[in-house]
């Protein structure tokens, strides 16, 4: 049980978050907040979720905004510009997102590169390649997409969950399956927490390192068809920093950086904190700009500080 | 007799030196060959003039705000707060050069007391709370900018303060002023380094922080210091690059540049899991990069896939300190080394 | 083992949690002095009064002098008129905007004014704020949607036009012959597709116009100093002239110009877009030829607007601000009238 | 005996620069014991890893059961029937018991994880070795030696016919090992082959049938066990007549009650850690800390040391009351620490031996007066000489030295320090017996300058001869002291085992 503490301490200051934040302002505490929560947040909890298994195994990748950009607008560029038909080119988008991450994870397990640079590297490469797709964002007019922005899922009076949550949400299913539930799952978390030792038992140490990376270009894709569904449109501008929110979402969703150990349902509480934090100030509505940025700066402090104390609380004791 | 040659390739390679110093080397080698000018040298008004002086010039910040950056990444952690310390010297700056009396000489030493005081706050989050670096450090990053645009009322404040000015436009002897301040800060810090025992417990902290500890190294001093110093240094690049636009832009200065400084860091030879670290090397990572810019700029390469080449590079130098990529490599063209 | 101190661990989140709250409190006292927010009842429906609207204002950033007088000028309108406006920042981030506006809509406020990162993606929501019933007033930039009634109407200027205007003037003043540098804004933002696409129509017709380098400055002063420093030193004496999409990256020009021994606005004529003070101030001092006026202060039109529109009138679609052209012969007399 | 299960035949490994086997052989039978013994450096490790998969040898061949063998990989010797259990137990800490034996192999339906059977067959290779374990529980909230047990049962739960054990019972206390040998007995008499590498020479002819030693990358022979008297065998392994160690240096003065008094710790304890008890030591003593793996001897020394500071009790050190709320404070006090955690706790791996040997006096004189060149190297050259490290040169990295090399510079770091009082952990740990007989000459020539030990060893042997007196712990309590000629192996073991 006491496994899970860190993963309760995340959730316990999200509920104390919202719980203050409704208690701030009128018709926060309604359901349709929480939907938007989960659709505006959609395409950020993927990245995070790809990048919570990226984590896990121990490395960082900074490539997912501009891999996301890439999409989005390849995605575009094909259907408006190029008129395909959007499954062909969300397919096609989908696979060189999982062959840009698996590159990269070649890069870095073959050669034994710090991930950070590799993805670096990868993050200038896939934001140029979006640029040189479209330099201009592009709309998404196709009977395909209008169908699936019309998917909703009532959850309360004028609150509903829209197509990009249900992706959100089944990704989040399957992810949290993937990493408890398969041997692939468990060679992450053993390849983050100790890879010699994982090396000496005989693990697939090297697949599995290109494989998370593969996976989490597989996320960012999948995130930026998202962001296509979500705006009808692609935008090559789209997802700069993007990476650092959701490795922040990663992180205090309780997972640590230095691999091995962490949730991939804590990310989830890690996304809603951070999107109840950015909820609340547009609800408050009063700080200009530089109070705005000082506020959530502030307000990640308070609640990266609680979380730790929380889960430093509840540390197994060694003896 | 082959000795003092066996050493000088030993501090090469041994401190990493070797590679990006090589691709400093083929990037002016190409500019030599194909950017019509890029060597050319003249004197106006008293002094150099020319791209590389531009280059130089230009790189200063990345280089100062590599310096910081790589005894924080040498005690394993990471700073991306940079930027906004920036903006926010910047601010101080020429907020109290425009709206007070207050000499030049009291001002800089305020606006580089703060950014090192911001610094203090970073390593106080990570060396006492225990937070992540990269977490840590992102609070600044976002709030910094904030503080930044609160001081100067989200303007651009612009001054014309002879003395200011010259910080980032001024030249000393026929040089641009901002390398007499980057030569001291990497002369202070190496003298710092290497002189006293500061390098060692750097080195030390960053390779083995519990070791250390028992050792009786004031670790948490330690992470404290190499951050203060990180957001001194990040202070000086912000008042550089306020004075050389003669202005305060706190919303966009130093965007991204946190970036370009980890990429000099490690491409010099450091780590990012921390231990040892190479200053000089930092350098040439810092002027890698803007050699890398300024050629993109003069070559003509559209704005929106510069991001290309860059990575390009960035991979490409990764590799060539890879050793198993240059042993495949001597491999495809059968001249492997006999191991043997 | 377990049961240190269970009393002090649980202060300290209590701690801990206040701690939260009162920065929540603080923070949004220290704001602004915005009164407090009127619990606006059921708030869907309209409340024509006038004097006691709730208006979303889902603002790009604060990335230049120019978005931050748009800002202001919104601001006090709002304050004029008894307006309770909701403030949101979005960091030049399209996503961040989205959660504004769809925040806004589930706070039921009476009205939204938008100024959009970028022109595509507002379709679903958009649809959303007409579902439930709000009124969208689109200001400084256009949309593409497929449906005209998703917004109430469009308060902007004609980027395209303002490229024009400022190629057409420079037709003249040069007599149709001119070596350019253009300083483009960030790759991918619409001023800078629209200000790069308006100046090359209005050159086409004259065939001694050459554009002979275009690079992007990012919008930033720093950008326009460096790119036109660099780009000086290849093309040295041919470049007879500068066209940024920007007056911050002008400004910077102008300085790189200044260093390289020349004299801007005389050896080398520099046109630019948006008219901010600074840009008057250079254009008194003779370094600044020309800035095509590209008015921030929109705040009483757009709430002219969301005043019919809450009230139920039907609105032209769109209102294009008129933009004029300032050279140094008007920029004395206009200088004293600019607020920003 | 039956004929050989395993047959490695002319191994050879070369690195860059170095031999690391030439030309040895190994032959292992079906339900045998087989000691590999050689100081550290004599390649032992390198063959295990040739054996298991880790390294491709450059010429031999390995034959098990007949049919030769070139495992790629440790899977690929795993499924041949080769498993192995490393010195630095090699499994992830932040997972349960239960995933660590079945990594990799967990049983699955659809491709999905069943966790409960998953439980249940690491339940039962734990009974296998007569264990019951949370299998839920995190690896790393684990004693040294239930990991060592975990590492076993992952090891056996492939049908392994050989199997390695390298260096299993360096971290265990006699008990665990005494459980262990029961366990290896058994599997023995299951017709397993088990290859067992240690430093310890009594283990050795307590479990062993036949032993193969090493010396610089190649064979020296091939013997039965109960053939080979134990100086011989150090005399082989060593290459030379070892020499005869001193038993009766402890017993020379029993005087020490008369010399002056340096640390005197009364009521001293902390929550969760050590019961308070009273410690007293007094110059140019020898105090031992005898009692279990766990009883608390680490924990105490921990916390004289200010690492994990005591929360009651007063601690008097050369009659001054002090507070020592960190390593630093100690450090100030005259106190030194040589952690058993070698590499964790002691080396910084990529430093070169002179700043690793500077370290303590540096951080003494704090960050700005650094100590002179001239003077690091002439210190380095004296503590290289005196406690016979070997290393290339001082600028070597310490990472690069073995074991026993690594301990003797650590040891150097504090001296360099000149303590009044110094704590070893474990300071024999894993290291060869050469260097081990080194470090014990040591400490007895620190007490004659004066200087005070405390001694912490699992081997009983080594704490009976080394120290004046001896505390004994047994669940984080003092439960008595020995003097003189009371230290006996059978006195301390009477104290640690029974309940008064």
């Amino acid at each position: 049980m006491r496994r899970y503490f860190p993963l309760m301490a995340t959730f316990a200051v999200l509920i104390v978050l919202f719980g203050t934040a409704s208690a701030m302002y009128d018709r926060f505490f309604t359901a349709r907040v929480v939907a938007n929560l989960f659709s505006d947040n959609a395409f950020l909890g993927i990245t995070a979720i790809g990048m919570t298994f990226v984590i896990l195994s121990g490395g960082i990748d900074l490539s997912v905004g501009a891999v996301l950009a890439f999409t989005m607008t390849f995605v575009a560029s094909m259907v408006t510009e190029h008129s395909w038909h959007p499954v062909p080119a969300i397919s096609l988008a989908l696979a060189l997102g999982v062959a840009l991450g698996g590159g990269m994870g070649f890069l870095i397990q073959r050669y034994d590169l710090p991930p950070f640079l590799v993805t670096l590297g990868g993050m200038f490469f896939a934001r140029g390649m979006a640029f040189l797709v479209s330099a201009e964002s592009i709309t998404i007019d196709h009977e395909f997409y209008t169908a699936l922005q019309d998917i909703k899922i009532v959850v309360g009076p004028k609150a509903w969950l829209k197509a990009v949550a249900l992706v959100f949400l089944s990704l989040l299913f399957g992810a949290v399956s993937l990493a408890h539930w398969t041997p692939f799952g468990r060679n992450i978390y053993a390849l983050g927490g100790n890879e010699s030792s994982a090396r000496l038992m005989g693990l697939p140490v090297a697949r599995t390192k290109i494989q998370v990376y593969a996976l989490n270009g597989f996320c960012s894709a999948l995130a930026g068809v998202v962001a296509t569904i979500y705006m009808g449109s692609g935008n090559p501008a789209m997802g700069v920093g993007l990476e650092l929110d959701a490795i922040a979402c990663v992180v205090i969703g309780g997972t640590l950086l230095t691999g091995g150990v962490g949730y991939v349902a804590g990310t989830l509480g890690g996304v809603l904190i951070f999107g109840t934090i950015q909820s609340a100030l547009i609800f408050d509505g009063r700080l200009n700009s530089w109070w705005l940025r000082i506020a959530i700066g502030v307000l990640l402090l308070i609640f990266i500080l609680m979380q730790r104390q929380l889960s430093r609380m509840s540390a197994p004791t060694k003896n | 007799m082959n000795d003092p040659l066996a050493k000088l390739k030993r501090w090469f390679t041994g401190g990493g030196l070797l590679w990006p110093l090589l691709g400093l080397a083929a990037l002016l080698a190409y500019d030599f060959a194909f950017v019509d000018g890029f060597f050319r040298l003249e004197v106006r008004d008293g002094h150099l003039y020319g791209t590389l002086i531009d280059i130089l010039n230009q790189g200063s910040k990345t280089m100062l705000l590599a310096l910081g950056m790589t005894l924080v990444i040498a005690t394993g952690g990471v700073d991306l707060s940079v930027g906004s310390l920036m903006a926010i010297a910047g601010a101080i700056a020429a907020a109290l050069v425009t709206q007070s009396e207050m000499s030049l000489a009291l001002i800089v030493p305020i606006a580089l007391c703060a950014t090192a005081a911001l610094g203090v706050f970073n390593g106080a989050l990570v060396s006492v709370a225990g937070i992540q670096p990269i977490v840590a450090t992102l609070i600044l990053m976002v709030a910094g900018r904030g503080i930044a645009m609160l001081i100067t009322g989200g303007q651009i404040v612009t001054f014309e303060h002879a003395g200011f000015v010259y910080i980032g436009n001024g030249h000393f002897m026929g040089l641009p002023f901002t390398l007499t301040i980057v030569a001291l800060a990497l002369g202070g810090t190496s003298l710092l380094m290497r002189k006293t025992a500061c390098g060692l417990f750097v080195e030390a902290a960053g390779d083995n922080e519990t070791a250390s500890r028992f050792s009786g190294l004031p670790t948490r001093w330690v992470k404290l210091s190499v951050y203060a110093f990180s957001g001194l240094c990040a202070g000086l690049a912000g008042l550089i690059a306020a004075s050389n636009i003669k202005a305060a832009d706190s919303s966009r200065v130093g965007e991204m540049m946190e970036l370009d400084a980890i990429f000099a860091v490690v491409v010099g030879g450091t780590a990012l899991t921390g231990g040892r670290f190479n200053l000089l090397g930092s350098i040439v990572g810092a002027l890698l990069i803007q050699t890398l810019t300024t050629t993109m700029i003069t070559q003509g390469v559209p704005p929106a896939v510069a991001p290309v080449p860059k990575a390009i590079v960035i991979v490409a130098v990764c590799l060539l300190q890879s050793e198993r990529f240059r042993n495949e490599v001597s491999g495809w063209f059968g001249k492997r080394r006999a191991t043997a | 083992m377990k049961q240190d101190d269970p009393f002090s661990t649980k202060s300290a989140f209590g701690g801990l949690t206040l701690a939260g709250l009162m920065a929540l409190a603080v923070g949004c006292g220290g704001g602004s002095d915005a009164p407090t927010p009127s619990s606006s009842g059921d708030g869907s429906a309209s409340t024509p009064s006038g004097s006691s609207l709730t208006v979303g204002f889902a603002q790009v950033g604060a990335e230049s002098s120019w978005r931050t007088a748009e800002t202001e000028s919104i601001k006090a309108e709002a304050e004029k008129r008894g307006v309770n406006l909701k403030f949101s920042d979005a960091q030049g981030k399209q996503e961040n905007q989205l959660k504004a506006v769809n925040g806004f809509i589930a706070q039921g406020v009476d009205a939204i004014i938008l100024a959009p990162v970028v022109e595509t993606g507002w379709e679903q929501v958009l649809k959303e704020a007409k579902d439930a019933e709000i009124p969208v007033v689109l200001v400084d930039r256009g949309l593409k949607v497929s449906d005209d009634s998703l917004y109430a109407t469009l308060i902007a200027s004609d980027f395209v036009a303002e490229g024009r205007m400022a190629g057409e003037w420079l037709a003249e003043k040069s007599g149709g012959k001119a070596s350019i540098i253009e300083l483009q804004g960030t790759p991918g933002a619409a001023p800078a597709i629209d200000r790069k696409k308006g100046f090359e129509e209005a050159i086409k017709a004259h065939e001694g116009m050459k554009i002979i380098a275009s690079q992007s400055g990012d919008f930033r002063r720093s950008g326009g100093k460096e790119v036109t420093e660099a780009l000086l030193k290849v093309h040295g004496d041919k470049v007879t002239a500068i066209y940024a999409h920007n007056d911050d990256m002008a400004l910077g020009a102008i300085q790189a110009i200044e260093e390289a021994g020349k004299k801007p606005g005389t050896d080398i004529l520099v046109v630019s877009i948006d008219g901010v003070k600074g840009a008057f101030e250079a254009m008194v001092k003779g370094t600044l030829n020309c800035s095509v006026e590209c008015s921030p202060l929109l705040g009483p039109l757009a709430f002219d607007a969301v005043e019919k529109a809450v009230a139920g009138e039907t609105l032209p679609k769109k209102t294009i601000v008129d933009d004029q052209v300032y050279d140094q012969s008007k920029a004395a007399e206009a200088i004293d009238s600019r607020k920003y | 005996m039956s004929e050989p299960l395993l047959q490695m035949r002319g191994i050879r490994k070369v690195f860059p620069g170095v031999v690391a086997l030439d030309d040895v052989d190994l032959t292992l039978r079906a339900g045998e014991v087989h000691a590999l013994m050689g100081e550290n450096g004599a390649g032992k490790s390198t063959l295990i890893k040739v054996l298991t998969g880790v390294y491709r040898a450059d010429g031999g061949e390995t034959s098990l059961a007949g049919a030769v063998i070139n495992p790629g990989s440790t899977l690929e010797a795993e499924a041949a029937g080769i498993s192995t259990v490393y010195q630095e137990v090699n499994l992830v800490g932040s997972l349960s018991i239960a995933e660590n034996i079945l990594l990799g192999r967990q049983p699955r339906r659809f491709g999905v994880i069943r966790w409960g059977e998953t439980r249940r067959l690491a339940k039962r290779a734990l009974a296998r070795l007569g264990l019951e374990l949370d299998v839920d529980a995190q690896l790393d909230s684990c004693s040294m030696a239930i990991q060592q047990m975990v590492a076993i049962a992952r090891a056996l739960d492939v049908k392994a016919r050989v199997l390695i054990l390298d260096e299993p019972t360096s971290s265990l206390d006699d008990q665990e090992t005494a459980a262990l040998f029961k366990i290896m007995r058994q599997l023995r008499d299951e017709g397993l082959a088990i290859v067992f590498v240690t430093h310890f020479l009594d283990q050795v002819y307590e479990i062993s049938d036949r032993i193969t030693v090493l010396r610089n990358g190649a064979l020296v022979g091939e013997y039965e066990t109960a053939e080979l008297p134990r100086l011989e065998l150090i005399g082989k392994m060593l290459g030379r007549k070892p020499e005869i160690v001193d038993h009766a240096a402890a017993d020379g003065d029993d005087g020490g009650e008369s010399a002056e008094e340096l640390l005197a710790a009364s009521g001293v304890g902390r929550k969760g850690s050590v019961r308070p008890l009273d410690l007293t030591i007094r110059k140019g003593e020898v105090v031992g800390l005898g009692g279990l793996l766990g009883s608390g001897r680490t924990e105490t020394a921990r916390m004289l040391f200010g690492i994990e500071p005591p929360d009651s009790g007063s601690l008097r050190i050369g009659g001054e009351t002090r507070r020592l709320g960190n390593p630093r404070k100690a450090i100030a006090s005259g106190l030194a620490f040589c952690s058993e955690d070698r590499k964790g706790e002691g080396i910084i791996p990529h430093l070169s031996v002179r700043e690793n040997l500077i370290l303590a006096l540096q951080a003494s004189r704090g960050p700005i007066r650094l100590l002179p060149r001239a003077e690091q190297e002439e210190l380095c050259a004296h503590y290289i000489k005196a406690l016979n490290i070997k290393t290339p040169d001082a600028e070597t990295p310490i990472s690069n030295l073995s074991g026993g090399n690594q301990q003797k510079a650590l040891l150097a770091r504090w001296l360099a320090l000149q303590p009044k009082l110094i704590i070893l952990d474990e300071p024999t740990r894993g290291i060869d017996v050469g260097a081990k007989a080194e470090i014990e000459k040591l400490v007895r020539s620190l007490r004659e300058k004066g200087m005070a030990v405390l001694f912490i060893s699992s081997e009983l042997e080594e704490v009976v001869h080394t120290c004046d007196r001896v505390a004994v712990l047994r669940d984080r309590r003092k439960v008595g002291e020995l003097t003189g000629s009371e230290i006996t192996e059978q006195r301390i073991m009477q104290l640690v085992a029974h309940h008064e």
